[in-house]
């Protein structure tokens, strides 16, 4: 059912939480099943995501597939993110099963907000 | 037997008993034909009738009264199809309950569609329960069947069927009842039910899964559903199933010897679990009735706010080596996976997403129960924490 | 293995192979519901996908194409009710041959009482054979199905069902092929025989009792014979008979793997049996093909004048401990016992009487054959002496 | 299917065979299932039988009845035949299955022709 990837990561989502001072914060929500994410960080000088932490409500996959992200994010550069190809997102979940495609689409959805998100830091 | 520990979805499938294990293992070797009249064949004939008679005592029925089948579903249909196509020609209505099994569901809608019947569906009420007079306002002149299940899987609700034979009976309509949940958890007596026909599987009172019987109280004039060579009294075709035939008279004989046993167990077992969970989950709700009562001891569907049950399921599985339910196995097949059953006593979609079922068996210990309960307490916290 | 020692009946039931046994005693502890989606669940699916591929590959089918039954005569319904059950708006013609299984028969007969449907019967030789000539002259506009079986229980003979099938599918008919005595001992090949469907049944070759399958190329709009929770494609309804399926994956996989040998093996006993038989008593006589061509090779069916078969087979299971068999172990249940194969090509009703069948098998040694040819013939003057 | 009378009965049919100068001689067929026995005799001065064998063709059952029939008359005197209880005839096959009910009906035959052989020595 669940491939050890997966497995790993809702077991023990250890990028769960919130952060107190983001710097931007993604939110994603799945009409269909009602699963959401939100996730939010913390973004250094030279563009570096230095915390990155999720929330999410809904299945098992959905969870992993948001640890999942926030551990990819993690200390890497935001150009790093926003060029990550295709392949590399399709291979961060493992192989899944048909019921489980849609996770893949919100991992992708996930990557493309944080490609967005402004060089400039944000206060807010 | 530990290697079931953790298992807490009984109402699905159970283990087979060390007992019904012993008579394969002795089985093994028995081989002959029992249509053959050689005397192993009669030997093996001798056998398949001890397993009949076990089986029978098990309902109160008697020996002549149970066909043997390749399990519940084929029950359920060969029940169905028998009375509908004797009525083929005038096609009437059919009087089905909204939480039936998918086996009688699939008949009943092949029926309609197929042959015309009309369909009055029967809604329990908020706590699972079919009440009768919404059965008597359900009659027609033209009804040929009732069939209503004696306990439902999903919700452990135990139905009102005697009251529901009576009338089936004063107004001479066919009564199926598929007890295929209730036979081994509670006592079922063919013999003060009034009911035609009633269905029971192996696989849920620790004998071999692909076996079952069908309790027909009247074999004249039947519909076989498997034509055949003349077994079961020539209305169910097929070289018997041996092995089959055998861990099911061995199961259905252990079930009527302890089940006042397992009663008192699951009694335990139930008041502990609540007591337990509860505590740590106020939240938590009861889908089934609530307090136990018309209600199998064994199960417990819940709903705990906030969040998913397939998120819970996946964690108690992977971190705590336990299994529940997301509702009936079967369903699991299928893409979307929202639980008819819970639809039907009026949850919403939401509080489905959050709802699961627990089955105790008899060999769930207490010490399982407690290790359950912290499991599930564990999980629903990460949850939460993971929610915010 | 030594408890069929003298056994003769293999074309009634085959006892389990060590290999099948033993893969019984490793799955007692499996027990999860195969349509659970826990991890224990999945392993079961896997395991009967396993035993599905290994059943397909034993015809030269895909896996996809192969539903699991309780047996041939499940499988044999429900691929009959399936194509019937399209057409019963507009009942047309069944063509079915007179020595078909009864399980063939009765449902051919309940669709035509029952339904309207009409019934051309097909005779077959004299040795037993239909010929394709006589299928082609009953062809009519409104052929709903042809049914052959691929070979016959009592006498052996292999029907040409490729050319049946050529001439079903070049006429659109829906051609299905009982293939239940075939299938184990002789090369099957559902690629190259353009077949709708096929029926099996895992305890003609060394599998269990209570469990087949049905080859079916089209799988599209089904009327299933068991509706129900969405196994088996949702065609076949009903938790799967785990242990069985298990069983006769194992069975079709040391079938395929020893088909040649068995036959090289029957090849061998036939020719002895027939040496010694014929010398001993020279006007026996083989009631199915003369030479064993387009025959199963463990397949004899004889005719000794002058004495009953019946006290023949009482003989040899009570003074020499030989099992052999009066017609299709079916019969016995009934009881008129004479065969409807032996009728159909002809043979009065002396002849029945003086008749029987001897099936050899995988465990038959060439001694047990001479023990066997001995104990006809001490039993043989038995009875003449009795007769004077 | 065959109790242990008739199996040892069918399996050792020790009294099968002619009488060279037969006393008497009692046929029965069975027009259903073309069974057919014949029972040949001998009769001493002193009304016992003294031989008695038979030929039959049948089903093992058949055999067995015909067997147990000529061990029965045989060394008994004429009048105990004559004289036998119908308890009796129906205890001699032990116990039968319904399809074997035919051979009961075959031996109270066999016993009613029996009483019927005249008492003086038939020289044919
Ligand atoms: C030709 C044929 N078809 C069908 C069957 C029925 O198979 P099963 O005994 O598995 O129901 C048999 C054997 O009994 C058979 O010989
Ligand atoms: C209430 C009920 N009816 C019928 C069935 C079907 O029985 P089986 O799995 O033996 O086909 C089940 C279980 O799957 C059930 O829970």
């Amino acid at each position: 059912m669940y491939n050890s990837i997966i497995i790993e990561n809702f077991s023990n989502p250890c990028h769960s939480g919130k952060v107190t001072s983001p710097d931007f914060s993604i939110e994603l929500g799945n009409p269909v099943c009602g699963d959401k994410i939100i996730v939010q960080g913390v973004i250094s000088d030279d563009r570096v995501i230095t915390e990155s932490r999720f929330q999410a409500w809904g299945c098992a996959t959905t969870i992993a597939t948001a640890n999942i992200f926030c551990g990819y994010l993690l200390n890497r550069c935001l150009d790093a993110i926003r060029g990550i190809k295709t392949e590399k997102i399709n291979e961060l979940l493992g192989e899944l099963e048909p019921s489980q495609y849609h996770c893949l689409e919100m991992l992708r959805e996930l990557f493309q907000k944080a490609g967005e998100i402004s060089s400039d830091k944000q206060y807010n | 037997m530990t290697y079931f520990n953790g298992y807490f979805d009984y109402n699905s499938t159970t283990p087979m008993s060390d007992g019904v294990i012993k008579e394969l293992e002795k089985a093994f070797t028995l081989f002959a034909n029992p249509s053959s009249s050689s005397k192993q064949g009669r030997e093996c004939k001798n056998i398949i009738n001890l397993a009949r008679k076990y089986t029978a005592d098990l309902i109160g029925a008697e020996p002549e009264e149970i066909i043997f089948t390749s399990g519940g579903s084929e029950s359920n249909n060969f029940a169905v199809k028998n009375r509908l196509l004797k009525s083929i020609q005038q096609p009437g209505t059919i009087i089905v309950s909204t939480i039936e099994h998918s086996s009688i569901l699939s008949i009943v809608d092949y029926f309609k569609k197929e042959f015309g019947f009309s369909v009055k569906r029967i809604s329990p009420s908020r706590k699972g329960f079919i009440e009768t007079n919404t059965i008597l306002k359900a009659l027609t002149p033209d009804t040929r069947l009732i069939t209503i299940m004696m306990a439902n899987n999903e919700l452990g609700n135990i139905q009102p069927i005697y009251e529901i034979a009576e009338i089936a009976a004063a107004n001479n309509i066919f009564f199926h009842v598929d007890g295929v949940q209730a036979v081994g958890k509670i006592p079922v007596d063919v013999r003060l039910l009034k009911v035609d026909s009633l269905s029971i599987s192996a696989h849920k009172f620790y004998g071999p899964k692909g076996v079952g019987a069908l309790y027909l109280r009247n074999s004249k004039n039947v519909h076989p559903l498997i034509h055949g060579g003349g077994q079961e009294k020539g209305i169910r075709g097929g070289t018997e199933n041996l092995m089959g035939i055998i861990g099911m008279g061995q199961a259905a004989l252990e079930a009527k010897e302890s089940l006042s046993k397992w009663q008192a167990h699951f009694t335990q077992l139930r008041s502990a679990f609540c007591k337990q969970l509860f505590e740590k989950i106020p939240d938590a709700e009861l889908n089934g009735p609530d307090d136990g009562k018309d209600c199998l001891l064994n199960t417990l569907n819940l709903y705990i706010p906030r969040i998913r049950a397939e998120a819970l399921s996946a964690l108690l599985e992977h971190k705590h080596h336990c299994i529940i339910s997301l509702g009936a196995a079967c369903s699991n097949n299928k893409v979307l996976n929202l639980s008819h059953v819970l639809k039907a006593i009026g949850l919403s979609e939401e509080k489905i997403k959050g709802s699961f079922r627990i089955s105790f068996g008899q060999y769930t210990r207490m010490d399982d129960v407690r290790k359950l309960v912290e499991a599930i307490y564990q999980s629903y916290q990460v949850l939460m924490s993971v929610s915010g």
